[in-house]
């Protein structure tokens, strides 16, 4: 009916529409480009990280091919300093080894012992657990040195190089000889992964195994008390909780605690769980307690902020057929704010996660992992370190070996965060859903 | 102690400031179907709301007066709320099926009252259920499809289905045909007479002559006031007052 | 408990690891725990008391103060070895391609930085904006400084030996006071330091002042002596009062920006957690703090009187605390 | 322990009995019963767990308090005279005590035999230092006698510790079990029990806060005593300096207050429109594929360790923005001098937060019914237009609570100010100027060089008592804020 | 070009596999009422969703056919559906009033769409709107109340009121009277008749004495097939296929 006056084809958008549809494509292009510039954000983060990072998990070690006789251990065991005795007989044997090879270069004991890294301690643990090796011919694959190391990525070169104790230039051609007759290599670093921390002397020894372990145990404790502690909260308040001053106070309470700065959290541990309940000092379980303080107030905040969300026909609903309260909450309202929960668990677990500032007071930033923990009970219990204070400590160390690991640490406490957030996520995909 | 199921004595109720419900005495009778009419807004769902404290769920609701079930007053602190309302079951206005399947939502209600020993009873309950309420043969074959997903009727239904399911010993029903095509009407209506043996209904609905065909008492409300409350006869036949009067002959719907 | 328990100086903390990591490897006892959080944490958990759940021994940047002993007095901590392991260079240094910051006086680095300076004659707020300003020899670069923030123990040995020494070697001091200052109040003037992106506070640690020098060709930086030797690839050294620091030269005194580090034992637990005064014994051998062990490797300045702390910790001999 | 055992597994059989008595009371049938049948379960089990844990936590914390009552009895006023505290005394005694448990426990001495140890005889501390326990002098004969005491005491406590816990869990069993029948409201009576559980987990917020205030207080009051109040709260300059000097310190509030409310200022300007317009495109426009991607993606974000972000805006952010507003930079303004500003802080902050507005949003959104977008497409609205007027509205309640959360972990965050923001304290306006927090000062006054008991130190407490009180006061505006709002709708 | 106001040819809906309307077709006239009859579940509320892409919110649900408004395919990817719904409103079977005041509910369309100049005008359009929706006199005094608030039946109307404020062409209307009493309902049957005058308005109702009374033509869905579709009295007087008079006759409700 062409003669209706006000036929306006659909296909051609009058002005007003035209406008109406530029500020939708503006709201969406607002969309996507918040999301990109976050994109964009974590892209850069995440080049600089595995940039910085991924040399730490590579090694350069050189082959050795040692007889340790048994007057040389025996020797080396009646020292104060044990390892560093093993180390000179090592280096005293390398010649044996040149020739072996046929190789012909100039070197002195000094050269070679700014090579390698500290390798003391593994050759005498070596020989400890394996005394049959003793007197026979044994294949070591040592470590070299951070400097040495940065030669091989290209952080190091001739020309950037400046002669100190640590390293000179001349050491540079005994390492391209080494590695051209084979002798040095690369290979994949799996001390890193499973190692624990290392004197500031010793960047190559270093490793992150440790203060996972730590940081699982700590995780542990914040899952299992943050969530259903958090959870039981948002419930009382928003379903149950008369409407009062008390009621207030916890609200404002809470949205409070999440102001506290971290460290505060630090000062409460230390003083209610190591000096009042007297807690051990530099223990998961104490680190797990202060990150549950710290993640309630998320969890609380963003999980009532989902149950507000339930419309309230749901909840009369179930009451209309004579469900109890608990039960139309617990049965209904629940599984729907599901998804809210869950993202709170999220944000508040990996903020635990990366949380360094409270672990301070408590004991456990430093030279802290650098034994593994020999059951679950001690998994709580014994010192330890985590990963964001292993990150941390590595990063103010003065060897540029150290930062590479804090890097690599960042990386590995990211895959961490991942698999501890895909099992999140996978859960809020299933609850997800409209109606 | 009465001879009525449920007697309502000077009930008032507050919205804020709003005074929704005025003074309204009723009582219901055991194995009768009550139906409440009257105009849009005049608070017919507001006091269906109270007789099993549905209202307790809104924040700036305030019921005075007495409400005796069997005799015992329903707002007295001693009583359970949630036995009272799984005495008193309802199907609300608008359909809110849960977001789940089609049989959990019927068999929600059996499960947490234990009514079934076990999953064949229960598959028994949802299926009398679905039945009763009609919706057996569109359903059956998507038990396990979200409630969500159905047509606006059949989410009526399903809600019907859900409230009998638990066997309530009062139903009350919001307008529970008002989605619903002639035919489906006339079951929920033949559902509403069989449950007249044992139990009372109590039904809000628009239609004059489905108060006509299914209620044995009638009651009026006009702007928050019990107008008049009798045989549903006499109501349509000749009411005393004379708004009813004039709210019966506009008969139209 | 098994492991010693230390804490305390985030300073001490690198030498610390380098001896725990060796005491574990070389001995049967099970590696110390050493905690960083700084000094005065450090000394605060020490003085706690007495028992397992308190740390055996405290590292400090500094040396125990009388605030301190009181404290654990009250709390039954009554016997307290100190032990100075070595020494702490403090240096400056900048980007290894910068302009060239070879050699420094005390007095170039208070006309830099201070606050208020002598010019002709005159204390004024300072004007400088290149070392060039107020000495030929400097380059003309502009002046930016990262020097430790005031929570570090190391800004009050740059106060004191650097920033006190160019005060009174300008004569600034000496200004000040004729200018009707009390001596307190000139020696606050004489460190004060002139803030304002010209001299930039770092809480952080020296990665932080590296970081800073890294992005700023004309900042120059105060390092520990340590963490410059390990950096000589990008950072530059300049000498003050024209020696240049090295181990040596601080261990005989010649180059004078230094500080002593200590750690704390509590006698008490000496003989019942497992290691102590082995540890502290291991920790001042000679084979490690001596000047050819790995603490002096990575850049401690070992102590000249080593034998002497020596016999302190095998007599146990405690501070005289009263 | 071995207590814990048996009223856990009394407790599991409880719950067992408790059903089957439910439902033989009802003759096997279901129906007749007042609460599903699990109810009668739980009841039991609560029973019998309830009031026993509560008289085990009771009796542990009594139990050392009456004893070292007891054990104090021992020693008399002259022995106090030596300059020990009692309360020192007393610990001293425990500690030998736990240490001949340690020793017995390793059969390196008899019971009987330690009834008969003495001081003199035998050098019991090093009978000690053999099983590993610290004890921090010689062991006298008074408390060697204190701790055989103080391990008597406690061996008979702990002993009528288990009886009474297990008779406790008992009668709770028998007193649930005999209640157990088929008119009893087991459900009432569960869900009371679980309510008050409920109301627990919400107390243990309170707990903190108190904990959190008690921590701070007394240091902060010690500060009060060494540095005059008004100084500190009106104080516009913040340069502490060593004690050691003789206090010459400027410890004003007002510069870290002043930073702490810009950087996370500019943070929130930085991560709520980002946040917001992520999760409404997240929740509104994107595909579930892209959702399903994205999310987590910026989720990641608040996982990062904040040293990273610091690193981040010490070396990347920062020399970005001075190559912009710097000298000679692209916009040929001179406004920043050095990389480490407020905005610098701010912005890499902000990034940090966008998960907190956009997850937290995004779901909330989400949850929003589909009946509300349907009506408004239905007038003709766009997408934008149902966000803007119709969903938005409806979720606002959440998505405050969202803001607010990234809000306060603005104010908290330490790592990127300390790297990103410089360290020194200032009262500009110009956000390109390096700022300091109160939460960066905290820290750092905390673990540095100073004297513990000097007010450099203690003002940490002082500063972060404040902080708490400033939120706190934040927090009851925004909470009125928000009702006052939200009782316009809902 | 056909001379329909819109014009289905061969329409289809799936819902996943579910084939909810099958191979209809239906011209709807301009200025004539089409009411759209057929028992519940038979997808009445699924094809009028197709008629202002309604269903595109849905997503498993898939359309196929033509469907033309003034010539014009709305499935067709230049077709704006933005401008498409505001030509062709909706008033839902399930009110949905926003969470706003009851002005704000109805002042939503006028705004978005431009119609008012300045707020009286908006004002005026508000009241007008009301007004004919029947809810002015019950919301004229709480008009910032939020329109959640009201009684279902109040809910309707607004969402009606709602509807008409935006003045579209076509009206879709799902059971817009089944909460409304007699009177309101013929108040709002009054206000299709008049939109009539100068729009076309589809209606969904089970009421076949709503359907006579007000529409011209019928349609009548049965198992997602359009059964018979002919002017309103033919349907009702003498329809062609066994099924609807089946329906019709069952003349209940
Ligand atoms: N969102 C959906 N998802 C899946 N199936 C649906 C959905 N909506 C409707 N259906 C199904 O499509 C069919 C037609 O539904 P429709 O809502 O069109 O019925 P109707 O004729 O409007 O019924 P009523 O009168 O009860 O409202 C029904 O079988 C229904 O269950
Ligand atoms: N939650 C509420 N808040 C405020 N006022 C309300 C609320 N619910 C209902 N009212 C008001 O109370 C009065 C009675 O409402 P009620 O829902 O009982 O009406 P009704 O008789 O059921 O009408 P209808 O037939 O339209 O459903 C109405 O004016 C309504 O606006
Ligand atoms: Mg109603
Ligand atoms: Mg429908
Ligand atoms: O950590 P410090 O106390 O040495 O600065």
């Amino acid at each position: 009916m062409t003669d209706t006056p006000k036929f306006t084809s659909m296909k051609v958008q009058d002005p007003r529409t035209k406008k109406r549809n530029a500020a939708e494509k503006r709201f969406r292009a607002y969309g996507i480009a918040a999301i990109a510039i976050g994109g964009l954000f974590l892209a850069a983060l995440t080049f600089t990280i595995l940039k910085s990072g991924l040399p730490a998990f590579t090694q350069y070690v050189m082959k050795l091919e040692v007889t340790l006789s048994q007057e040389q251990f025996d020797d080396a065991e009646s020292q104060l300093l044990k390892t560093a005795v093993y180390r000179d007989i090592f280096i005293d044997n390398f010649s044996d080894q040149l020739e072996a090879n046929g190789i012909d270069v100039n070197y002195d004991a000094d050269a070679l012992e700014r090579l390698l890294g500290k390798v003391g301690g593994d050759i005498r643990a070596h020989y400890r657990e394996n005394l049959s090796d003793i007197g026979q011919p044994t294949v070591f694959q040592l470590q070299l040195s951070s400097r040495v190391e940065g030669y091989f990525r290209g952080r190091v070169t001739r020309d950037t190089l400046v002669d100190s104790r640590f390293l000179e230039k001349t050491d540079l051609d005994i390492v391209d000889v080494l590695r051209d007759a084979g002798l040095m290599t690369g290979r994949f670093n799996w001390a890193f992964l499973t190692g624990t921390d290392s004197g500031v002397d010793n960047p190559g020894g270093a490793g992150i195994g440790a203060s996972v372990i730590g940081s699982f145990f700590m995780m542990l404790v914040v899952l299992f008390l943050s969530l259903p502690i958090g959870v039981a909260a948002s419930i009382y308040l928003e379903e149950f909780a008369p409407k009062n001053r008390f009621t207030d106070l916890v609200e404002v309470n809470i949205s409070n605690l999440a102001a506290v700065p971290s460290i505060v959290f630090g000062i409460l541990g230390l003083s209610v769980f190591i000096q009042f309940m007297h807690l051990p000092q530099s223990a998961p379980l104490v680190g797990g307690l202060v990150l549950t303080l710290m993640t309630l107030p998320t969890i609380i905040i963003s999980t009532r902020a989902s149950l507000k969300s339930v419309p309230p026909s749901i909840r009369d609903a179930a009451l209309g057929i004579g469900a109890s309260k608990m039960q139309s909450v617990f049965h209904h309202v629940l599984p729907l704010s599901m998804p809210g929960i869950l993202t709170g668990t999220i944000i508040g677990l990996a903020q635990a996660l990366g949380e360094t500032a409270p672990l301070l007071l408590i004991g456990m930033v430093g030279f802290v992992a650098r034994e593994y923990p020999d059951g679950v009970v001690s998994g709580f219990m014994d010192p330890n370190s985590a990963m964001p204070a292993q990150i941390y400590t590595w990063a103010a160390r003065a060897d540029v070996g150290f930062y590479e690991k804090a890097w690599g640490g960042i990386i590995v406490l990211l895959v961490f965060l991942l698999l501890m957030n895909a099992i999140a996520i996978f859960l809020r995909k299933k609850f997800e859903r409209r109606w | 102690m009465t001879d009525y199921k449920i007697s309502a004595k000077d009930v008032q109720v507050y919205y804020g400031d709003n005074h929704a419900i005025k003074d309204v005495n009723v009582d219901i009778e055991d194995k009768t179907v009550t139906a409440f009419i009257g105009p849009s807004g005049c608070g017919k769902s507001t006091f269906l709301r109270c007789l099993n404290r549905m209202n307790d769920t809104i924040d700036i609701c305030r019921v005075e007066g007495d409400i005796l079930l069997d005799g015992e007053d329903i707002y007295d602190p001693s009583v359970d709320p949630v036995q009272l309302r799984a005495k008193v079951g309802m199907v609300f206005q608008k359909p809110n099926p849960f977001p789940k399947s089609i049989y959990d939502n019927v068999a929600y209600g059996p499960k947490i009252h234990g009514l079934a020993r076990n999953k064949i009873e229960l598959d028994e309950i949802v299926e009398k259920s679905l039945r009763k309420a009609a919706l057996w043969t569109e359903a059956k074959d998507r038990l396990h499809a979200p409630g969500t997903g159905l047509s606006g009727g059949q989410q009526q239904r399903l809600c019907i289905a859900r409230a009998i399911a638990t066997a309530p010993e009062v139903l009350l029903m919001d307008e529970p045909c008002s989605a619903l095509d002639p035919i489906a009407t006339a079951q929920v209506e033949e559902l509403i007479d069989e449950l007249r043996q044992s139990f009372s209904v109590v039904i809000v609905t628009h239609s004059m002559q489905q108060a006509a065909r299914v209620s044995q008492k009638t009651a009026f409300f006009h702007l928050g006031n019990l107008v008049e409350f009798d045989e549903t006869d006499k109501i349509f036949t000749n009411p005393e007052d004379p708004r009813t009067e004039s709210y019966i002959s506009g008969r139209i719907g | 408990r098994e492991n010693v328990q230390i804490a305390g100086s985030s300073t001490v903390l690198p030498y610390a690891s380098i001896v725990a990591e060796a005491f574990g490897d070389n001995t049967d006892f099970p590696t110390p725990v050493v905690e960083s959080g700084g000094s005065s944490a450090g000394l605060k958990r020490f003085c706690e008391g007495v028992g397992e759940n308190t740390i055996d021994i405290a590292n400090s940047s500094r040396p125990i103060r009388d605030s301190d002993i009181e404290l654990c007095l009250e709390n039954g901590v009554t016997d307290i070895i100190e032990v100075r392991i070595g020494y702490d260079g403090i240096v400056f240094a900048s980007q290894i391609d910068g302009p060239a910051f070879t050699a420094f006086e005390p007095a170039d680095i208070f006309n830099a930085l201070g606050a208020t300076v002598l010019v002709d004659g005159d204390v004024v707020a300072n004007p400088h904006t290149q070392w060039s300003d107020f000495n030929a020899d400097l380059p003309a670069a502009d002046i930016v400084a990262f020097i430790p923030g005031t929570k570090h123990g190391t800004r009050e040995v740059f106060e004191d030996k650097v920033l006190l020494a160019g005060c009174e070697e300008t004569g600034a001091m000496e200004a000040m006071i004729a200018g009707g200052m009390s001596e307190d109040d000139a020696e606050d003037a004489c460190i004060e330091v002139r803030g304002n992106g010209i001299t930039v506070d770092i809480d952080g640690d020296y990665t932080e002042t590296l970081a800073r020098i890294d992005a700023n060709p004309n900042g120059i930086g105060i390092f520990g002596l340590a963490f410059y030797e390990n950096n000589t690839d990008v950072l530059k050294v300049a000498t003050m009062g024209g020696v240049e620091p090295t181990t040596e030269t601080i261990a005989a005194g010649d180059y004078p920006v230094s500080r002593p580090l200590f750690f704390f034992i509590k006698q008490a637990h000496i003989g019942v957690i497992p290691g102590v005064k082995e540890f502290a014994q291991f920790f001042i051998a000679d084979e490690i703090a001596g000047p050819d062990g790995p603490l002096a490797q990575y850049g401690l300045v070992s102590d000249p009187e080593l034998a002497a702390t020596q016999a302190t910790v095998e007599a146990e001999e405690t501070l005289d605390v009263n | 322990m071995l207590t814990i055992g048996l009223v856990l597994a009394l407790c599991a059989i409880g719950y067992m009995m408790g059903t089957r008595r439910a439902l033989s009371s009802a003759s096997g049938d279901q129906r007749l019963l007042h609460s599903l049948k699990g109810y009668y379960g739980q009841n039991v089990a609560l029973s019998i767990l309830v009031p026993s844990a509560t008289l085990l936590v009771v009796w542990l914390i009594a139990q050392p308090l009456l004893i070292n009552q007891s054990v104090a009895s021992l020693f008399s006023d002259q022995d106090l005279a030596e300059g020990a505290s009692s309360s020192l005394i007393i610990q001293d005694m425990r500690r030998v005590a736990n240490g001949l448990d340690v020793v017995v426990d390793q059969g390196l001495v008899s019971d009987d035999a330690i009834a008969s140890l003495d001081a003199e005889s035998t050098n019991v501390r090093e009978l000690l230092a053999d099983v590993g326990v610290a004890v921090g002098s010689d062991v006298t004969q008074q408390t060697l006698d204190g701790a055989k005491r103080y391990r008597s005491l406690s061996k008979t406590g702990n002993f009528w510790r288990g009886i009474a816990v297990l008779a406790l869990a008992l009668a709770g069993f028998v007193f649930a079990m005999q209640r157990t029948d088929k008119n009893f409201r087991a459900r009432n009576v569960v869900e009371r029990g679980v309510l008050i559980l409920l109301f627990g987990a919400a107390t243990v917020a309170v707990l903190t806060t108190v904990g959190i205030v008690l921590s701070l207080i007394f240091n902060t009051i010690n500060f009060f005593d060494a540095f005059p109040a008004a100084d500190f709260f009106f104080g516009t300059r913040w340069e502490p300096s060593f004690s050691g000097r003789g206090g010459a310190s400027d410890l004003g509030f007002l510069p870290l207050i002043w930073g702490t409310m810009y950087i996370s200022i500019i943070s929130l300007i930085v991560a709520v429109p980002l946040g917001l317009f992520s999760a409404i495109y997240l929740s509104e426009y994107a595909s579930d594929r892209v959702r399903a991607v994205a999310k987590p993606m910026l989720e990641i974000l608040a996982g990062i360790p904040t040293i990273v972000y610091g690193l981040f805006a010490l070396l990347t952010v920062g020399p970005l923005l001075v190559s912009a507003f710097g000298n000679g930079g692209f916009f040929g303004v001179n406004w920043m001098s050095g990389g480490t500003a407020a905005i610098t802080a701010g912005s890499v902050m902000g990034i940090m937060l966008i998960p907190f507005v956009s997850s937290l949003s995004d779901d909330i959104i989400n949850a929003v019914p589909q009946a509300m977008r349907d009506g408004s497409y239905g007038l003709g609205a766009t997408q934008s237009e149902t966000i803007r007027q119709v969903i938005l509205p409806a979720a606002l309640p959440g998505i405050v609570g969202a803001i607010l959360l990234a809000a306060s972990r603005a104010i908290g965050e330490t790592m990127i100010v300390v790297l990103g923001a410089g360290a020194a304290a200032s009262l500009s306006l110009n956000p390109f100027e390096a700022m300091t927090t109160v939460t960066a000062k905290i820290v750092s006054q905390l673990t540095g060089d100073g004297e513990f008991n000097s007010p450099e130190t203690m003002v940490a407490f002082a500063l972060g008592m404040t902080l708490f009180i400033i939120t706190l006061c934040l927090n009851v505006f925004a909470l009125y804020i928000v009702r006052k709002y939200r009782e316009q709708y809902d």
